[in-house]
């Protein structure tokens, strides 16, 4: 690591990176769509820098303008990029493909996809000094080995022969890491480096890059949409909007003081531990992201801007937008607005999608002891000969807990935990193998859909995950509602079915005129709106939301949740709300329920999960959550080891294998006992509970930072 | 599908490919009124082209060995190219189209059947196959109807399997299959629309190799009874003559030929604008 | 590995037995037409049924489909009707001659369309690649028997320069083989090119391309190193299958040039109602088919690591 | 009592070849006709060709042609043919296995491509008056090439074998008048007797070594022109006993002997280095190479100068051998034809104003022009060609739609009817170009035919049972033979499953009649006959093509496409 590559840094002290006024359009057959307007950056050595803002706001086209590697229908149409005093665009293709890889390096989003699925992973090290230094094989090989060491990789030699599907997803993207790493270069691009990886894997590559930028003094750009991960990594940060940059500064300052309104709405629209949906409920942006040739002249979120004053906010003023300016009193901070010195935001209190708080309910739904297995068939030889043919996989194992009329309750856990599974079972589109579910008195456990009454079936839907996916894109919004409402047998007369289908579109917020749309036709949180609507067509006692809004902007994601949250309390229904999100979940269910392999580790009211005593799991899941709250203080606790496979889960404690408290033998031996502190919270672990009891918080606001993060 | 068919006005190549298929859909429905001659009256035996006819009519393509105008013979041969090969394939839709999409939703053992049934034809060479069908039960209209559907049917049932197989995923058909729909619904409606860009560009590329492949039956005497013309069947029956009376046998290659090429470059237009949207 | 390999190889054996049984039901189940077809149609009842008496047509139906196939796995496929030898004599080496037909087409197709294909879709859009999209669409285009009326008339009749048949009766000749083979590439090159194309163009736009392009390495070793490797899986499986069109157009090309190979001998062996012959060929020609197949898969997984280590 | 006649040599002379040099003499038949039954009724072909020069006071050449070239020696003749199995001569059933065996298996008797039949193997014959006994006198000092003596012993086995059903030989058909109907003494699934046809009890006798005698059942006039019919080549005695394979055991008496064979690909003919009992040929080599079913194939060969001959061309091929420099067209007339026959048993072709409505449709020359290029002779419906001697000239036939018309409305379709008639084109691809210009000539009228095209081995399935077919009929010397194979009632290859007892009955009286104009006037009475019940549609007579390198020397096309290259030299 040493060697020539940090002699490199010695000789230039300037700023390691600068973009000046740089602008990117793509050329299309509709034209010239400008990507990224006006953007500034300086970075000095060792310096990281966050990008953050939401799809589409063109973060991941300055890394590529960086690299100079824009396709074939993107180009920079002004301004520079000048690294270490070189202005990449005079550089001939040679002398770029001499900075590539070797003083700028890149880490990507999809560690899979990012790498040659045909090539061994030593190999792909391997080139990087091979082709750079040309150096022998031989030393290539034992960089590439030593790298692989520093990132933390277990086995460097079984990871070298490997080919990239042989390793998990977190060992991928360290490999990705390690690659970018192996030239020791000034600067290090990640862009959305966690992004496709669970919570728990995406901490432990947090932490590695953190340990990165001090160990080796690299330069960074950080691109993300999460401001937490933000906050973790990046001494600066740049709020990006729509292809320019509206905020920038060092990343507390911006946090604790941002100056902007889409800023200032981002942080209303994430659920921060300070949020509270009855209190302080989450606040969405309205309106939604201007496409690249419709963005409006002077300041491209004043429609969407509260504080908006037309003459002012609509007038170009630099460009076809506004000019930055400097905050006063903070060198570095700066902010894209007209009107930022006259906002009063202490003043500002947005109008958030509240509601009060309802009681609870008699019991909906209540399962005991659900067990679901699959039958694997093994059509191996060596199967065929022991005569072990058939194999059972446990998908999920003893279930129980209860759901409550009007009640939210989360369902908590990382890929792989059972939670797909156990929604199919409600559903109906598996049978239990055992236990019982009771939906409304009724056991379902081992009733197909097409065995449930229209109108069980009806009381009991589901809204899903991906919005692109979430519509079939042949039938009109209307045709996919009314089909609906037939089914469940609320209308049979064509007009009045009609009428139902303009009712839930007024349910949800949407236009009537959508009834005739097309599904390509809306943007992803108006077709999640759809799907809400559709699940609540047949006036549902229960809806299963399986992470409803993760594949939504944040900005949308507060108003779909809001929505939802609105009905649920509306119809006085019982929300099964599976996630990932612990911030998500924490804000809005009143109970939950977390799973690991199959298994319930942990169930309780929000407030007891969220509090000592944890489930160890639970603990770490807590933890490995980014926060984007200066105020809050974390415990650190990274997961070692992969997530194991469901087809051959541990023995004993299926969290055995991973848990940093594991006690002994016991846990891998015996199934870990129902553990209950006060009524309803249930943990399930060899520990005694009186241990558990001795565990600090996860989370704590640091006494020295105000309750309030956005108030100055 | 009205989508992309509005689409393929970006495409050039696809517009290209188009214009000859409506072209000859052009010529086909007014065949009656372009062709100068009935298709198979016998006037005149080895006229060249250009040459006049008795009544002083030109045979502008010539006529054949026998006497009949080649030019009216291509016109009304278009009729039977282009009733044929969509209705064989068509057909060969029709049977595929459920098989794919039963084994790709089912899954399990109706899959397994299936895809051995569908294997199984098409580990046959398709001509093979053709040849051994025709051969016996002999050269009608209907069985070449019956061998391209056999021979094609496999082949569209991968594809819709496979389509089926990703779009069975899709949280619609979950959504679907929650509300307690019948599987046969969730085929039919909530799948195979969805299915039917991939369909379309496969269909058009099929349409081209039922074209050949109609043509190569003609080549080998195994084609469409005569007299109405068949190119591939005009083709066999001059091209001894090919060397001494050249347009006998080139305007029926070149009709054919043009067809199949506005066949494929359609599908590939139609590739090219499906991938970029 | 070898587990699929052997599970492969139970589907071969049970794909065989279905085709098996399928032509024995279509071309045996009647045995007065097998007789009549042996004997020819000017022969009485008398001699018809001494026939078929002498050769056990009056067993029961299993046992003749048992004994037939037990015959054939020994490789006794009966005696030509039309040759009136052992079918295997005459069928191993028209199936040699359309094995090197078919190697001299191939060993033009398949480095001249991975060579155009990898050109074209190393840079999509670009000129290059627009002239040989079109150009192997058209190619495609004009069927084989088009190309070999066309071919002919030109290089036979016009410019007297090459043979008009390729019966090779008096021994191998290279030049005999120009004319079929040139049909054969003219239209199959085209297809595979543009599968080359389309697969090659796909890599280039993979993120793992990106990586290894933002890497630094030149841009030849992107493309040798890192995007063919990948790009010619799908070729590669395009090609074995191709084998199974190659017979198709063989019969065309064959019959064309009165070359003596496996094709005409199917085609000539069917329009004669050649019963055992038939039904020879059948189960070759799907025999090559399956193994081919097989060696597609094998292959596939092979040049696969996702799916050989999985 | 008849006197004995006897000619120079002192062999007896049939009695009826007096009269037939008095008809010659007056004109009443003409040379051609003259020479063919003279030598058909055992004159030798040099007399014969010596009493019409007396006649006629000129010399006649019977072998005209390129005398004045002086033939070579040596050198290989490549033909394009299919080259099939050949195991067994007595089987044949394409005439292509025989062409490959004919210059190594010799026939009693040889029908020249004039037509006229001459003593072969048999250096000559007599008939009885009445035509049902035969005597062959063989050659002497023939040899086989394994070196046995050619003999009766060889002809009686060939005979023998010929009419054993065990053999399968066509020839039982030939000669069916040697034949018997027996119980086979076995039972059919239904409880009847399976009848089989066995020799007649001395049928064939052995005279001396060099004679052989024939006792008929019922007389035959065509026992010569039958012992040149292709599956009648003479195989030694042994043949059975020596594998009864042709092919893989070469055994003949001719000048030529197999010396490489690969079926479905070539056979090699070499000259035997022993003397020949005839004529010493002048080639070194056949070659005959299989290039398939394709015609274009055969002449693609030809164009490019890998063969020198080929089997034959199609009519449609011709200009193209005209534009070849190197090649030479031959042309044979023929009375190879084909008929769109119709089974009067089957509706809707018992309704005879039906079939004379198509025949009233039908302009034969100018179908001949469209479909034959006006090669060959146009069709009178009664399947006699004006190449037969016994031809008797009908009044000329002549379309005549509103006969058609009237005639259709008569059968009950005013509105007129769709035939579907099955073409295998198992002579050629003239057949469906032959119907395709008959649909249109039948178009006028109403009827609309529509043709069933099939492969040829199909066709053949279905040949005699269809209700309406296009069928192809070879060349044969005599008129009364086919009319004989394929109209009596009951015959076998009776096609149109025709039973008229009136028409059989003039068969009858013209076939045993000897006398040249007697039977043209039975004949004409036959023909009327076939020709009013409308049961075939007989276009055109076809003449058929070859084509050969201009090298080849001696070539003449043989009306049956039989090879005949003894004379045969290259340039």
């Amino acid at each position: 690591m040493t060697g020539n590559g940090s002699s490199r840094h010695d000789k230039y002290d300037g700023p390691i990176l600068e973009c000046k006024n740089l602008s990117i359009s793509y050329f299309t057959r509709a034209g010239e769509i400008p990507a990224v307007v006006d953007f500034n950056l300086t970075l000095n050595q060792g310096d990281s820098v966050g990008l953050v803002g939401e799809s589409g706001c063109g973060k991941s086209t300055v890394a590529m303008a960086i690299m100079q590697y824009l396709g074939n229908n993107g180009g920079i149409v002004g301004g520079q990029v000048i690294y270490k005093g070189r202005d990449l665009a005079t550089l001939s293709e040679e002398e770029l493909r001499q900075l590539r890889g070797n003083e700028i390096a890149m880490v990507y989003q999809e560690p899979m996809a990012s790498l040659n699925p045909s090539m061994t992973l030593g190999r792909q090290l391997m080139e990087v000094p091979l082709y750079h230094e040309h150096v022998s094989e031989a030393e290539a090989a034992k960089r590439a080995r030593k790298i692989l060491a520093d990132v933390n990789l277990p086995d460097p030699d079984r990871v070298m022969s490997s080919y990239p599907h042989q390793i998990s997803g977190g060992q991928q993207q360290r490999v990705v890491i390690a690659m970018a790493l192996l030239s020791n270069p000034s600067l290090l691009l990640l862009d959305e480096p966690t992004t496709a990886l669970d919570v728990t894997v995406e901490a432990g590559i947090v932490e590695l890059i953190a340990e990165i930028a001090k160990k080796f003094n690299t330069s960074m750009i950080y691109i993300s949409h999460n401001l937490g991960l933000i906050l973790a990594t990046c001494g600066r940060v740049n709020v990006m909007y729509s292809g320019v940059v509206v905020e920038e500064g060092a990343v507390d300052v911006v946090f604790d003081h941002m100056r902007h309104p889409y800023t200032k709405g981002l942080f209303n629209a994430i659920p921060l531990p300070s949020a509270d949906k009855t209190a302080r409920p989450l606040v969405a942006i309205r309106g939604q992201l201007p496409l690249p040739h419709e963005r409006p002249a002077g300041c491209y979120f004043g429609p969407r801007c509260d504080f908006f004053q037309a003459g002012r906010c609509d007038v170009p003023a630099h460009g076809s937008t506004l000019a930055m300016s400097s905050v006063d009193g903070r060198p570095g901070h700066e902010v894209r607005c007209a009107r930022w010195s006259e906002i009063d935001w202490d003043a500002h209190k947005p109008e958030g999608v509240s509601g009060e708080e309802t009681p609870m309910g008699d019991e909906v739904l209540s399962i005991t002891n659900m067990r679901k297995y699959y039958e694997l068939h093994d059509n191996s030889i060596a199967a065929m000969i022991k005569g072990k043919r058939v194999r059972y996989v446990k998908a999920n194992e003893s279930i129980s807990f209860v759901a409550h009329e009007s009640e939210t309750v989360a369902i908590v856990g990382e890929s792989g935990c059972g939670k797909s599974t156990f929604a199919k079972v409600l559903m109906g589109l598996e049978t239990a193998t055992d236990g019982e579910v009771l939906f409304n008195g009724d056991d379902v456990s081992s009733q197909s859909v097409q065995k449930r009454s229209p109108k069980q079936v009806g009381s009991m839907q589901m809204v899903f995950q991906n919005p692109f996916d979430t519509l079939n894109p042949s039938h009109s919004v209307g045709s996919q509602l009314a089909r609906v409402i037939k089914k469940f047998g609320v209308e049979t007369d064509k007009d009045r079915i009609e009428n139902r289908v303009m009712e839930l579109l007024d349910l949800v917020k949407l236009p009537r005129d959508f009834a005739r749309r097309r599904p390509r036709q809306l943007s992803g949180g108006q077709k999640q709106r759809v799907g809400i609507a559709r699940a609540f067509a047949g006036n549902p006692a229960m809806v299963v939301a399986d992470e409803p809004v993760s594949a939504l902007d944040v900005s949308v994601q507060a108003a779909v949740t809001g929505l939802l949250m609105d009905i649920q309390r509306e119809f006085r229904t019982t929300l099964l709300f599976i996630s990932h999100d612990l911030s998500l979940v924490r804000y809005l269910a009143d109970r939950v329920v977390v799973m690991y392999l199959g298994s319930i580790m942990e169930q309780g009211t929000t407030d007891e999960v969220f509090a000592p005593p944890y489930h160890p799991y639970t603990e770490a899941l807590l933890s490995a959550v980014p926060i984007a709250d200066t105020s809050i203080v974390k415990k650190r606790i990274i997961l070692e080891g992969n997530l194991p496979s469901v087809m051959n889960p541990p023995k004993g404690c299926p969290f055995h294998t991973r848990c940093p408290r594991k006690i002994g033998h016991i846990c891998e031996t015996k199934t870990p006992p129902f553990a209950e502190d006060g009524e309803g919270h249930i943990i399930s672990c060899h520990i005694p509970m009186d241990e558990l009891r001795k565990v600090d918080p996860v989370i704590v606001q640091a006494d020295s930072k105000s309750d309030q993060p956005a108030a100055e | 599908m009205f989508k992309s068919l509005a689409l393929i006005r970006e495409s050039i190549v696809g517009m290209v490919g188009l214009a000859l298929i409506l072209f000859w859909v052009f010529v086909a429905v007014f065949a009656d009124v372009i062709a100068p001659f009935p298709p198979n009256a016998t006037i005149m035996p080895m006229a060249l082209p250009g040459m006049e006819g008795p009544d002083g009519a030109v045979f502008w393509l010539g006529t054949d060995h026998i006497g009949r105008d080649i030019l009216s013979r291509i016109i009304h041969g278009s009729r039977r190219v282009l009733i044929f090969a969509p209705l064989a394939t068509f057909c060969a839709y029709a049977v595929g189209i459920p098989m794919g999409l039963a084994a790709g939703y089912r899954r399990g053992m109706t899959d397994d059947v299936l895809s051995f049934i569908g294997n199984i034809i098409l580990s046959f060479p398709v001509l093979v196959l053709y040849v051994i069908i025709i051969a016996t039960l002999g050269a009608s209209a209907i069985n070449i109807l019956v061998a391209v559907t056999f021979a094609s049917a496999p082949g569209i049932f991968r594809i819709v399997r496979g389509l089926a197989l990703d779009l069975r995923n899709r949280e619609y058909v979950f959504a679907a299959e929650t509300r307690g729909e019948s599987p046969w619904r969730i085929m039919m409606i909530e799948i195979l629309p969805n299915a039917r860009g991939p369909l379309i560009v496969d269909a058009c590329l099929r349409l081209g190799y039922v074209i050949i492949t109609i043509g190569v039956l003609g080549f080998l005497g195994l084609g469409l009874p005569p007299p109405d013309p068949d190119w591939g069947g005009m083709i066999n029956e001059t091209r001894s003559m090919a060397t001494s009376f050249p347009h006998m046998t080139i305007f029926p290659v070149i009709a054919i030929s043009s067809l199949i090429l506005g066949f494929n470059l359609l599908a590939d237009g139609l590739r090219e604008v499906s991938l970029r949207d | 590995m070898l587990v699929f390999i052997v599970r492969r190889l139970g589907t071969m054996v049970l794909t065989m037995v279905v085709v098996s049984i399928l032509l024995f039901l279509l071309l045996e189940i009647n045995s007065a037409g097998v007789a009549i077809k042996v004997l020819g149609p000017y022969t009485s009842e008398e001699q018809r049924n001494l026939w078929l008496e002498a050769n056990g047509y009056f067993r029961p139906i299993y046992i003749r489909y048992f004994s037939w196939l037990g015959n054939f796995i020994v490789g006794d496929f009966g005696d030509s009707i039309r040759f009136k030898v052992p079918v295997g004599e005459i069928l191993w080496p028209r199936l040699a001659s359309t094995g090197i037909l078919g190697l001299a087409a191939m060993a033009v197709v398949i480095p001249l369309s991975l060579i155009l294909g990898v050109l074209a879709g190393m840079r999509e859009g670009s000129t290059l690649d627009r002239v040989i999209s079109v150009g192997s669409i058209v190619t495609t285009s004009i069927p084989e028997f088009a190309s070999a009326v066309f071919l002919s008339t030109i290089f036979v009749f016009y410019l007297d320069i090459l043979p008009g048949t390729s019966s090779m009766s008096d021994g191998f000749s290279v030049v005999q083989l120009i004319l079929p083979a040139m049909v054969l590439i003219l239209y199959d090159f085209g297809y595979v090119t543009r599968m080359t194309r389309a697969s090659m163009a796909e890599v280039m736009t993979t993120h793992y391309i990106r990586t290894a392009v933002l890497k630094g390495l030149p841009y030849k070793t992107v493309i040798m190193k890192h995007a063919l490797r990948n790009a010619l899986i799908a070729p590669f499986t395009v090609i074995m299958l191709q084998i199974n069109w190659l017979l198709s157009g063989v019969i065309v090309v064959e019959f064309a040039f009165a070359y003596k190979g496996f094709g005409a001998l199917l085609l000539e062996a069917s329009l004669n109602q050649d019963l055992f012959m038939i039904e020879a060929c059948a189960m070759v020609a799907v025999f090559v088919a399956v193994i081919t197949q097989m060696i597609a898969d094998i292959g596939y997984t092979y040049l696969n690591p996702r799916i050989r280590f999985a | 009592m008849k006197k004995v006649l006897k000619d120079a040599n002192g062999k007896r002379i049939h009695p009826y070849v007096p009269e037939l040099c008095e008809q010659l003499r007056e004109g009443k038949v003409d040379r051609r006709e003259f020479l063919r039954t003279a030598t058909l009724l055992g004159v030798s072909a040099g007399a014969a060709y010596g009493m019409a020069g007396k006649i006629m006071g000129t010399e006649m050449v019977s072998r005209p042609a390129e005398a004045a070239e002086t033939p070579k020696m040596g050198g290989s003749l490549k033909v394009s043919m299919q080259v099939q199995e050949m195991t067994d001569p007595a089987t044949y059933d394409w005439t292509q296995k025989s062409n490959v065996a004919r210059h190594m298996t010799e026939y009693l008797t040889f029908t020249g491509p004039d037509n006229i039949t001459r003593p072969y193997l048999a250096e000559g014959w007599e008939a009885s008056d009445d035509l049902k006994t035969w005597t062959l006198n063989l050659r002497k000092g023939v040899k086989w090439s394994n070196g046995d003596d050619f003999g009766a012993d060889d002809v009686v086995h060939n005979f023998t074998r010929w009419l054993d059903p065990k053999v399968g030989s066509s020839n039982v058909g030939l000669f069916a008048s040697m034949v018997d109907e027996v119980d086979t003494g076995k039972k059919d699934d239904k409880g009847n007797a399976v009848m089989g046809k066995r020799m007649t009890e001395g049928a064939v006798e052995k005279i001396d070594e060099h004679t052989v005698r024939l006792n008929l059942n019922s007389a035959l006039l065509a026992i010569p022109e039958n012992l040149y019919n292709y599956p009648t080549a003479i195989v030694h005695r042994r043949f059975d006993e020596e594998g009864g394979d042709i092919s893989k055991n070469p055994v003949g008496t001719g000048p030529y002997m197999l010396s490489e064979f690969q079926v479905g690909e070539k056979a090699t003919l070499k000259r035997r280095p022993e003397k020949y009992w005839g004529d010493a040929p002048y080639l070194d080599e056949i070659r005959y190479i299989d290039h398939g079913e394709d015609r274009s194939a055969w002449l693609a060969a030809l164009a490019s100068k890998q063969v020198d001959a080929l089997f034959e061309v199609d009519v449609t091929q011709i200009d193209v051998v005209e534009r070849l420099p190197h090649a030479v067209l031959h042309q044979a007339v023929t009375a190879q034809t084909g008929v769109a026959r119709m089974q009067r048993t089957q509706a809707p072709f018992d309704n005879i104003n039906l079939r004379r409505a198509m025949m009233a449709c039908m302009d034969h020359q100018k179908l001949l022009d469209l479909a034959h290029r006006g090669k060959g002779a146009p069709g009178e419906n009664h399947h006699v060609a004006q190449i037969h001697p016994e031809y008797a000239k009908l009044p000329a036939l002549k379309q005549d739609y509103d006969l058609a018309k009237k005639l259709l409305n008569d059968a009950g379709y005013s509105n007129g009817v769709t035939l579907s008639v099955n073409v295998g084109n198992a002579t050629g691809a003239w057949e469906t170009d032959t119907m395709q210009a008959l649909k249109q000539q039948l178009a006028p009228s109403g009827i609309n035919l529509e043709l069933n095209k099939m492969p040829s081995a199909q066709y053949w399935e279905v040949w005699d049972k269809a209700p309406f077919s296009f069928t192809g009929w070879t060349h044969r010397p005599l008129g009364v033979m086919v009319l004989n194979l394929a109209y009596r009632s009951g015959v076998p290859w009776n096609e149109s499953a025709y039973a008229n007892p009136e028409f059989d009955k003039a068969l009858d009286v013209a076939s045993a009649l000897l006398d040249v104009e007697e039977r043209r006037k039975a004949m004409a009475k036959v023909e009327k006959i076939l020709q009013d019940d409308a049961i075939i549609a007989q276009p055109l007579w076809r003449a058929i093509f070859t084509a050969t390198n201009k090298r080849v020397k001696g070539f003449t096309k043989h009306p049956t496409n039989y090879d005949q290259f003894n004379k045969v030299w290259l340039a």
